[in-house]
């Protein structure tokens, strides 16, 4: 246990580390960052204090302590309060006047697998203390071997994001759930939502300047998700990396794309 | 007039003495022949050079400063050996040039075992039988002799490790270094004594000519053998002269 | 609960206004996002045209967006899907690149004339044009309906089809096709050998 | 291959002989090493050269050139004389109990019964399964005998002791192959070869069924003049120790190219049709004498079933021809059966070459397909194409063939006298171009073109349907000798003039023409739907489909050669839903033998198909390869596509030309007599040529010393010679030469040398190595010698002048295999001197 | 962005004394695994070095072997050594090495180099050349116990494998390790990689009857960053040019960090000696001298 312990402290040490390195670099959305930064604090915090173990009988989302999670909520929303920014804030104003029942529901809905997670702070808030709780689930459970699934075989969540990491000489592509954040394994060159595999319709955008950062996008759904490239920068932290990079999402959205699912800081 | 040519061997009329001028004002003797000096201001430039390089090399976070004059650090040791090279070219021909006054005679050893009398500057001229050069610069001569065969078999070892091997190119590095340091202390030693150490002596180099009292001073036998005169008498005889044009008599 | 979720329901950046769905100001990313070059790369799935294994590979072009422009092949890497070189290449995958781009290729129709000691240009047409004649001289000089025992055969023993080792299934279908429909008898490939 | 690449992980045992997959196959070869790490395995490399592979050896053995039967007949022999087989899949998966017929005599003398030594044919009519009964009718007295058939109702003895049971005549046959003999001829020292043939039988000690071993070997053992049976040998071993149909088994063939296996299997050879459907003959005077002569009738014991899947020839047949010539082709003209070309000789690559040079091919085209460097005997290649009228190449690169008019050698006078017109067509790469290539492990693979050809450069289809078109055009104004098969072939192609490949794709796999309905399933394929099978295929006209084989890939679900799911839930390899893989996603073939009698895996730890007594159906993690519902206690015998339903160790009626069970034969160039029959030295029906470009060398001509031919893994064939990275790798030919030979000759690495055969000369510089070793072979000291192929006259380093611009192929003989027709590249007798 | 995060400078070379920020941060020993054993030398690494490099096309010539080049050069890092070696038992062994710089923990080419800084060798255990500081001077190629540095004549420096700093430095393995088809080449932390070759080594003692395997990680020179599984660790010879023992010359060692400086000081303490003599003894002036005056009463010495 002690073991599961230290791992989850140094997995939360290291996106603390790199959102701070981030947030100096990309000054346009250094702002987010430094609040995700804070945001991240307190999840570690929650992930310390999460102790649920794994039922590989039950679904993940059915074992959470709905309770445990309504208790961190105020932290969370006296932390927007402070630290977020304006609307932020007085969503969280709005927030901490409602009662436990609305943030149960609240909760409940965002675990609905049916509904993907929006970007706006009535998902932000759950989500925010569900993710570390999901995550200690999750990570009870060894590697699985490969799926075809575009939903998180663990949770069923929706993916947030792709990590492509070695395979061979080439990369391989993950995709990352969006409340667990789990990452599993899926192919390259298919569209993660609506499973087009015609090249000619799944643009890759790169930027000159960031090598490791793609926009993966189908023409046909006009879906589109980030992918970070591990292959190209081993350091990156693609949770961490993926907001850094949100600049890309505001181009891709010009041209018309919809994110699958926004990452936590709404991006 | 006579001229030091005998002393090397070959005739006045040899090409290499009619190379250049060398005015000999009266009271001066002709002590190296143009030749003689401009090898050894060849060789003394790249001595200085290969030095100078060779130091950038030798210990760079001392000398790094002297790497820029060359190009830099891979210009500096691309350099090096053909400076190195320089040098032993016109140090070679200069060897040739004096070989015979390098000869080592038993003044020579005689000369050595009163080395502590020189430094302290015991006699007031050196004894009688110092001829052209004295036993320190022959000794350093042939220092510079050896140590241009070290380096240029050490040199060459390093210049192509891929022949040779690491264990040759390890050993060849520190006979090199060893080499340069014994000429480096060597090299202070010898500019002292051709400027401040010994005055006059520069001139030598330079125009070619020392005053007579110069040889008789520091080379009597040279003096003696030059102008056919005995040093002590001429060095007497210069004194009274001196004395009387001073008006102050000598004890 | 009186939060109109609905109302919020759109993704984080699109169609917002100055400010995220959070909250956080979109200005300074919308700046940065006008002065990024951005490329569009199209990634293929092919596979190694060498030996018999077919390493999966993926093709990586840009310049394929655009409408009259030639695509650019920038990268070749091993398919880190495929279950057999999962992302692996040898030594001749992986400088493929240097086969997709050569300046050896060969670029325009030539003929050599009978005689001659040169490669001449020829323009398409011409050449298809004299290859057909020529097929079909031979043909009509050499098709054999009946042989020697007046049983029907219709083969054309005089014209030979040799294919190649990375013909396509579909290529070699059609080889069949249309050689076997002229009677051709003399087809072979590199299968044989 | 009966199994696949990454099914390699799954082995036991590895013998790798005629092949040389580290160097060939590197990314394949993958598979090896797992084995080797994960499950212990060991490998047994046979191999006249310490090659790469070898590295990789538990054990190597280095073996004469062309001696490959003897030791596997060696092998043979060892595992009956210790009994490592297990009886149940013997008796039952084989033809071991079968009894042959009387008459049939073993080759003690060379030849096989039935030899008629003028004709140099065998009448095949003994070699066939004694019926139960004897034969039913006899025939008239006065009339024909009727061609040999199997007998429907074959004798066999369980207990295996008949002494004309098929076990008894192997054992009988292979009692000669004894471990001195084997040393005889192929020069591995007895204890060597005993102890490798221990090694790999000792999967099977005991009989035990748990362990599996494969067979893995490439044109190493094609290119002989005895190839053919070299394989067979492998496979009876195979069938033997009861390897076949399991998982890390099998007998696995490395093509040594990317589509070669397609090619094969559509048929771009001149033998078959697609599917392997055999040629038309003059005596198919119509389609159901065509049809009565192809489609064999089940052989068997009685108590025991048979699928025989062949059995559905009218079906592919028909189909066939429905997409040759669509609506052409009707029930009442036989479907145009008879605008099928009919053979009654070979037109093998080798006699294609011959008939040029004996004036009798005027013209040639060859798409990608280099004829010069290939050879055999490239020299006597180029005379041919100086006679021909001319030659259309579509190539990417300048090659030899297309110059063939300007080979080194060749002077300005001799230039002006040829009159061969050349057409270079710049034709398309690979990224280029879509499309589907077959592997080795039978799976097709869709690819997708990446970038249009470069510069005037068309597709390879464009090219051919523009030269098609053309000519039908022509017979359209013109007329001309039976214009209908070209005139009213089928070519429904959204743009004729450059088809596209995905219509072709859906063309081969087939569609309904009329409703068709599978009784047993009730289902229904529509007219103008994709079929999803062969097993809808029909004989009436209402199906057509170009390849049956390939009937599956691409049906009303869409293309399934364009999967690309890796996953492989049984973490046997199978990745059923990659790609996919003829016959119908089958990635083990004859997978229901790795299954006992009753239908339960020999080895439950890689349970690949199995019989499920509660759906009554057979079931699996890969596709059974057998009748869905046949329930064991039918004793329906795994091996479908034989009409006997078992393994043949034994091959009746001649379905390989040279004899029922392997002999060892000599190359057609051997530095000795055959040891075992000194009198039939040679495969008695291996073709030579007669021309008088064709020499074969003796040893008393001085050509004592035997040549084989290879590639190298920085190389592919004549094609990397222009890439500037794999030139930098290996820049230059070379021959690898026995540093004791080179010792003898004084002679040192990087001096060249001249090699000379009975044809031609070559001259490279010489690769001194101790990884070829001198070999006593029956007593002879002999020395081999070997050289890459990969460099001829056009390339970068040729076009430097860094080479003596002479293809390796102009060194090997012309001596053709009698059953898959391929030349013996792989040694061939030279002298070797100081150039 | 964290360019050269993990590239923590731990000593360079020519340089005495402390390094500046040495050791502040605690890294992880890297380590380059090559399993001779399943190596089937395809070269796939080396086009991956030569491709990653960018190197430019050279022209090479058959030299009666396998092998790209008789030996590494300087824009060809990554070479596999085809080695034929006959035992004296009869048995034959064509042994395949993938050979480059070796990453020394005590580098050999580090302690020769004279350039302050032109060798650095990171915490992480990668030595690299930083060619800006490249003097030229060959000495590291003498001081490398496998003769990995190559001088290039027309830049007048020396280079050799990095070991993919700048890809390490990206947090990503070397270009080599990901290309290699049968997965011989692994790559990791220094435990972890000596514990997956121990545990390989006794398989291969156990399964493949081969008693004398083991790693080479080679401690005369404080062990490598770059470790082998041998098929025969008891003779590394045989695998062309791996040392048994390798060292480093003592000139390279003892010469350059203690007696240079010495011998420096020495050879100056002639500068001294001569500024000495003349303050104690004066210059030795031509004679004679014009007579001494006495000045202000001070008695000025005479000549005798």
């Amino acid at each position: 246990m002690e073991s599961t312990t230290d791992n989850r402290r140094k997995r939360w040490d290291t996106r603390l580390l790199r959102v701070k390195e981030l947030a100096d670099l990309h000054q346009p959305i250094a702002s987010a960052l430094r609040f995700y930064h804070l945001v991240l604090e307190l999840q570690a915090e929650i992930s310390s204090r999460s102790r649920l173990v794994f039922n590989p009988e039950l679904p993940l989302r059915s074992q959470i302590d709905v309770a445990a999670v309504v208790s961190e909520m105020p932290a969370l929303l006296s932390l927007s309060a402070q630290h977020g920014p304006e609307p932020l804030r007085e969503a969280a104003h709005q927030w901490n006047s409602f009662g436990e029942q609305e943030w149960i529901q609240a909760i409940q809905s965002a675990l609905d697998p049916a509904r993907p997670l929006s970007a706006g702070p009535e998902d932000f808030f759950p989500r925010a203390c569900l993710q570390p709780v999901a995550e200690n689930l999750q990570s009870q459970l060894s590697e699985d071997t490969y799926t075809a699934n575009n939903v998180c075989p663990v949770c069923a969540g929706l993916p947030q994001m792709a990590v492509l990491q070695p395979e061979g000489d080439a990369a391989g592509r993950w995709l990352l759930c969006s409340l667990c954040l789990r990452q599993w394994s899926f192919r390259r060159l298919i569209c993660p939502w609506c499973r087009e595999e015609d090249k000619d319709k799944l643009p890759r955008f790169s930027s000159e300047e960031w090598p490791a950062v793609h926009v993966e996008a189908c023409d046909t759904c006009r879906r589109y998700l980030k992918a970070i490239d591990l292959t190209v920068d081993g350091l990156a932290v693609p949770l961490i990396d993926e907001i850094a990079f949100s600049v890309l999402d505001v181009w891709t959205a010009d041209r018309g794309y919809t994110k699958i699912v926004p990452n936590l800081m709404g991006f | 007039m006579a001229t030091p040519a005998k002393s090397i061997g070959r005739g006045p009329d040899h090409f290499i003495n009619r190379i250049g001028l060398t005015v000999v004002y009266v009271g001066e003797l002709l002590r190296h022949r143009a030749y003689t000096r401009f090898l050894h201001w060849a060789y003394g430039i790249f001595f200085f050079l290969a030095l100078i390089s060779g130091f950038g090399i030798y210990m760079p976070w001392i000398f790094r400063w002297f790497t820029p004059l060359f190009g830099g650090g891979a210009m500096t040791r691309m350099l090096h050996p053909w400076f190195g090279l320089g040098f032993v070219f016109f140090f070679g021909l200069q060897a040739l040039n004096w070989l015979t006054l390098m000869a080592w005679g038993p003044g020579d050893t005689r000369w050595m075992k009163r080395l502590k009398d020189y430094v302290t500057h015991r006699d007031s001229i050196e004894p009688p039988d110092v001829g052209f050069f004295n036993a320190g610069q022959k000794a350093q001569f042939w220092e510079i002799v050896g140590g241009c065969i070290a380096y240029v078999t050490t040199g060459v070892i390093m210049w192509f490790p891929e022949i040779f091997g690491r264990w040759l190119v390890a050993v060849s590095y520190v006979i090199h270094d060893i080499s340069a340091l014994i000429m480096l202390a060597g090299i202070f030693i010898h500019i002292y004594l051709s400027t401040i150490g010994e005055p006059g002596t520069m001139q030598a180099m330079t125009r070619g000519t020392v005053s007579e009292a110069w040889a008789w001073t520091h080379h009597p036998a040279w003096y003696k053998d030059v102008t056919g005169r005995d040093p002590q008498q001429a060095l007497e005889e210069a004194r009274r002269k001196l004395n009387e044009t001073a008006g102050v008599s000598g004890k | 609960m009186d939060l109109s979720r609905r109302s919020f329901l759109k993704t984080g950046v699109a169609g917002a206004v100055g400010l995220s769905a959070l909250g956080f100001d979109l200005q300074p990313l919308q700046a940065q996002s006008s002065s990024l070059k951005i490329s569009r790369t199209s990634q293929t799935r092919s596979t190694c045209p060498y030996c018999s294994v077919s390493c999966g590979i993926i093709i990586h072009t840009i310049g394929d967006g655009a409408k009259n422009v030639t695509p650019q092949v920038v990268h070749v890497e091993g398919d880190p899907d495929h279950p057999i070189n999962r992302g692996t290449l040898c030594p001749k995958g992986a400088s493929l690149l240097q086969d997709i781009v050569n300046d050896r290729r060969l670029l325009k129709p030539q003929v050599r004339r009978p005689g001659s000691d040169h490669w001449e240009d020829i323009p398409w047409d011409q050449a298809i044009d004299e290859i057909a004649t020529r097929t079909k001289a031979l043909r009509d000089a050499d098709f054999i309906e009946q042989d020697k025992n007046g049983k029907t055969v219709n083969r054309w023993e005089s014209m030979a089809f040799a294919g190649g080792c990375t013909d396509t299934n579909e290529f070699n279908y059609l080889v069949v096709k249309s050689m076997r429909s002229m009677g051709v008898t003399c087809l072979e490939n590199q299968a044989r050998v | 291959m009966t199994n696949g690449w990454v099914d390699i992980k799954n082995t036991d045992m590895m013998l790798i002989m005629g092949g040389n997959p580290a160097e060939n196959h590197p990314c394949g070869f993958k598979w090896v090493v797992e084995a080797k790490r994960n499950r212990n395995a060991k490998i047994i490399v046979v191999d006249p050269r310490f090659t790469r592979t070898a590295t990789q050896a538990d054990q190597f053995l280095q073996i004469r050139a062309g001696s490959d039967i003897a030791f596997l007949g060696g092998m043979i022999n060892f595992a009956i004389q210790n009994k490592r087989y297990n009886e149940e899949y013997l008796v039952n998966y084989t033809n071991a109990a079968f009894v042959v017929k009387d008459g049939f005599k073993l080759p003690e003398d060379g030849l096989y019964s039935g030899f008629d030594t003028n004709a140099k044919t065998y009448d095949k009519s003994t070699w066939n399964y004694e019926e139960v009964g004897g034969p039913a009718a006899k025939p008239a007295a006065g009339s024909p005998p009727p061609p040999p058939a199997l007998p429907p109702n074959v004798a066999y003895d369980l207990s295996l002791q008949n002494p004309r049971c098929v076990f008894q005549l192997l054992k009988q046959q292979y009692s000669r192959y004894t471990p001195e003999m084997v040393e005889r001829i192929t020069g591995i020292p007895k204890d060597q070869a005993l102890k490798a043939w221990d090694t790999f039988t000792s999967i099977r000690q005991n009989g035990n069924m748990k362990k599996a071993g494969t067979i893995i070997y490439a044109v190493g053992w094609t290119q002989h003049s005895s190839g053919t049976q070299t394989i067979r040998t492998a496979a009876m071993i195979q069938l033997l120790l009861g390897n076949v149909g399991r998982a890390g088994g099998g007998v696995n063939a490395l093509r040594g190219h990317s589509n070669i296996q397609g090619a094969t299997d559509i048929a771009g050879v001149f033998d078959i049709l697609p599917g392997y459907l055999k040629m038309p003959t003059p005596a198919d005077t119509d389609l159901k004498a065509y049809l009565t002569r192809t489609t064999p009738k089940a052989s068997k014991p009685k108590e025991w079933d048979s699928f025989n899947y062949w059995s559905n020839t009218p079906a592919f047949t028909v189909s066939f021809l429905k997409a040759l010539y669509g609506d052409a082709a009707t029930k009442e003209n036989d479907f145009a059966f008879n605008w099928l070309p009919k053979i009654d000789r070979k037109y093998s690559w080798a006699e294609i070459w011959d008939d040029m040079y004996n004036g009798k091919i005027k013209g040639m085209m060859a798409f990608g397909m280099n004829g010069v460097m290939i050879g055999p005997n490239g020299k006597k290649n180029i005379e041919a194409l100086k006679k021909a009228d001319f030659l259309v190449v579509c190539e990417i690169y300048p090659d030899e063939t297309s110059e063939f008019w300007r080979a080194p050698g060749t002077t300005p006078d001799e230039m002006k006298k040829i009159q061969t017109t050349v057409y270079r067509l710049p034709g398309a790469g690979f990224a280029e171009k879509d499309g589907t290539f077959v592997n080795s492990a039978r799976w097709l693979q869709w690819k997708w073109a990446a970038v249009p050809p470069p510069g005037d450069c068309r597709l390879d289809q464009e090219i051919l349907a523009r030269i098609f078109l053309k000519v039908r055009e022509k017979y359209q104004k013109e007329g001309g000798k039976l214009a209908d098969p070209i005139l009213k072939l089928s070519w429904n192609y959204t743009n004729p003039y450059n088809p596209s490949l995905a219509e072709i794709a859906k063309e081969l796999n087939g569609k309904a023409l009329a409703d068709v309905t599978d009784q047993k399933t009730n289902t229904t394929i529509k007219a103008d739907q994709q079929l999803p099978g062969f097993a809808f295929l029909r004989d009436d006209g209402s199906t057509m489909s170009g390849n049956w084989l390939y009937c599956g890939s691409w049906t009303e679900a869409g293309a399934l050669t364009q999967r690309r799911d890796p996953a492989d839930p049984s973490g046997l390899g199978i990745h059923a839903n990659w790609a996919w893989s003829w016959p119908m996603n089958r990635r083990v073939m004859y997978n229901r033998a790795s299954c006992d009698l009753n239908g339960k895996p020999w080895d439950p730890d890689r349970k690949q198909v199995w019989w499920s007594e509660a759906k009554q159906k057979w079931a699996g993690n890969d596709v059974p390869d057998f009748k869905a519902d046949s329930d064991p206690k039918t004793h329906m015998g795994p091996f479908i596509m034989n009409p006997e339903g078992v393994g043949r160790l034994f091959v009746p009626i001649g379905a390989v030309a040279d004899g029922p069970f392997p002999e060892h034969y000599e190359p057609t160039e051997s530095p000795i007599a055959n040891p075992l029959h000194p009198g039939q030295s040679n495969n008695p029906i291996a073709k030579r040529f007669k021309s008088d470009m064709d020499k074969y060398g003796t040893v008393e001509q001085g050509f004592n010393i035997i040549c084989t031919t290879y590639r190298l893994t920085e190389h592919y064939h004549y094609w990397t010679k222009n890439n500037p990275m794999n030139v930098q790798l290996v820049p230059e030919p070379f021959v690898e030469i026995p540093a004791e030979l080179a010792d003898q000759m004084g002679l040192r690495g990087g001096e060249k040398v001249k090699v000379t055969s009975a044809r031609a000369e070559y001259i490279a510089k010489a690769m001194v190595t101790k990884r070829i070793k001198g070999m006593m072979i029956d007593g002879k000291k002999t020395y081999q010698i070997g050289i890459p192929i990969h460099w001829g006259f056009r390339g970068i380093a040729e076009d430097e002048g860094k080479t003596a611009k002479t293809p390796v192929n102009y060194l090997s003989p012309a001596v053709i295999d009698p059953n898959a027709y391929t030349p013996e590249f792989k040694g061939f007798l030279v002298k070797l001197e100081r150039a | 962005m964290s360019d050269r995060k993990t590239l923590q400078v731990q000593r360079i070379s020519g340089h005495p004394g402390p390094v500046p920020g040495e050791g502040t941060q605690r890294q992880e020993k890297l380590c380059k695994l090559i399993d001779t054993t399943t190596c089937i030398g395809c070269k796939a690494c080396e086009v991956a070095c030569v491709e990653w490099n960018d190197m430019p096309f050279q022209p090479t010539m058959f030299d009666n072997t396998y092998q790209t080049m008789p030996d590494t050069s300087w824009n060809y890092w990554n070479l596999i050594k085809f080695n034929e070696v006959s035992s004296d038992d009869g048995s034959f062994q064509w042994l395949m090495r993938k050979h480059q710089c070796m990453h020394c923990a005590d580098p050999g080419c580090l302690a020769a180099c004279p350039a302050d800084g032109a060798i650095v060798q990171y915490s992480n255990g990668i030595v690299d050349f930083e060619e800006a500081s490249c003097i030229g001077c060959q000495f590291c190629v003498s001081g490398c116990p496998f003769n990995v540095p190559k001088f290039n004549p027309s830049t007048k420096k020396v280079y050799k494998c990095t070991l993919c700093s700048d890809r390490v430095g990206q947090g990503l393995e070397p270009a080599c390790i990901k290309s290699c088809p049968t997965g011989c080449l692994h790559f990791g932390t220094k435990d972890d990689m000596l514990q997956l070759a121990n545990k390989r080594v006794v398989q291969l003692q156990q399964h493949a009857g081969l008693k004398d395997a083991g790693v080479y990680d080679p401690q005369t020179i404080g062990g490598t960053s770059v470790v082998y599984i041998l098929h025969d660790a008891t003779n590394p010879e045989k695998y062309g040019g791996l040392p048994k023992n390798p060292r480093i010359p003592l000139s390279f060692t003892l010469w350059k960090s203690w007696f240079k400086p010495i011998g420096l000081i020495a050879s100056m303490m002639a500068f001294a000696g001569v500024i000495l003599h003349y303050v104690t003894e004066g210059p030795r002036r031509v004679q004679p001298q014009p007579p001494v005056r006495e000045i202000d009463g001070g008695e000025a010495r005479k000549e005798n």
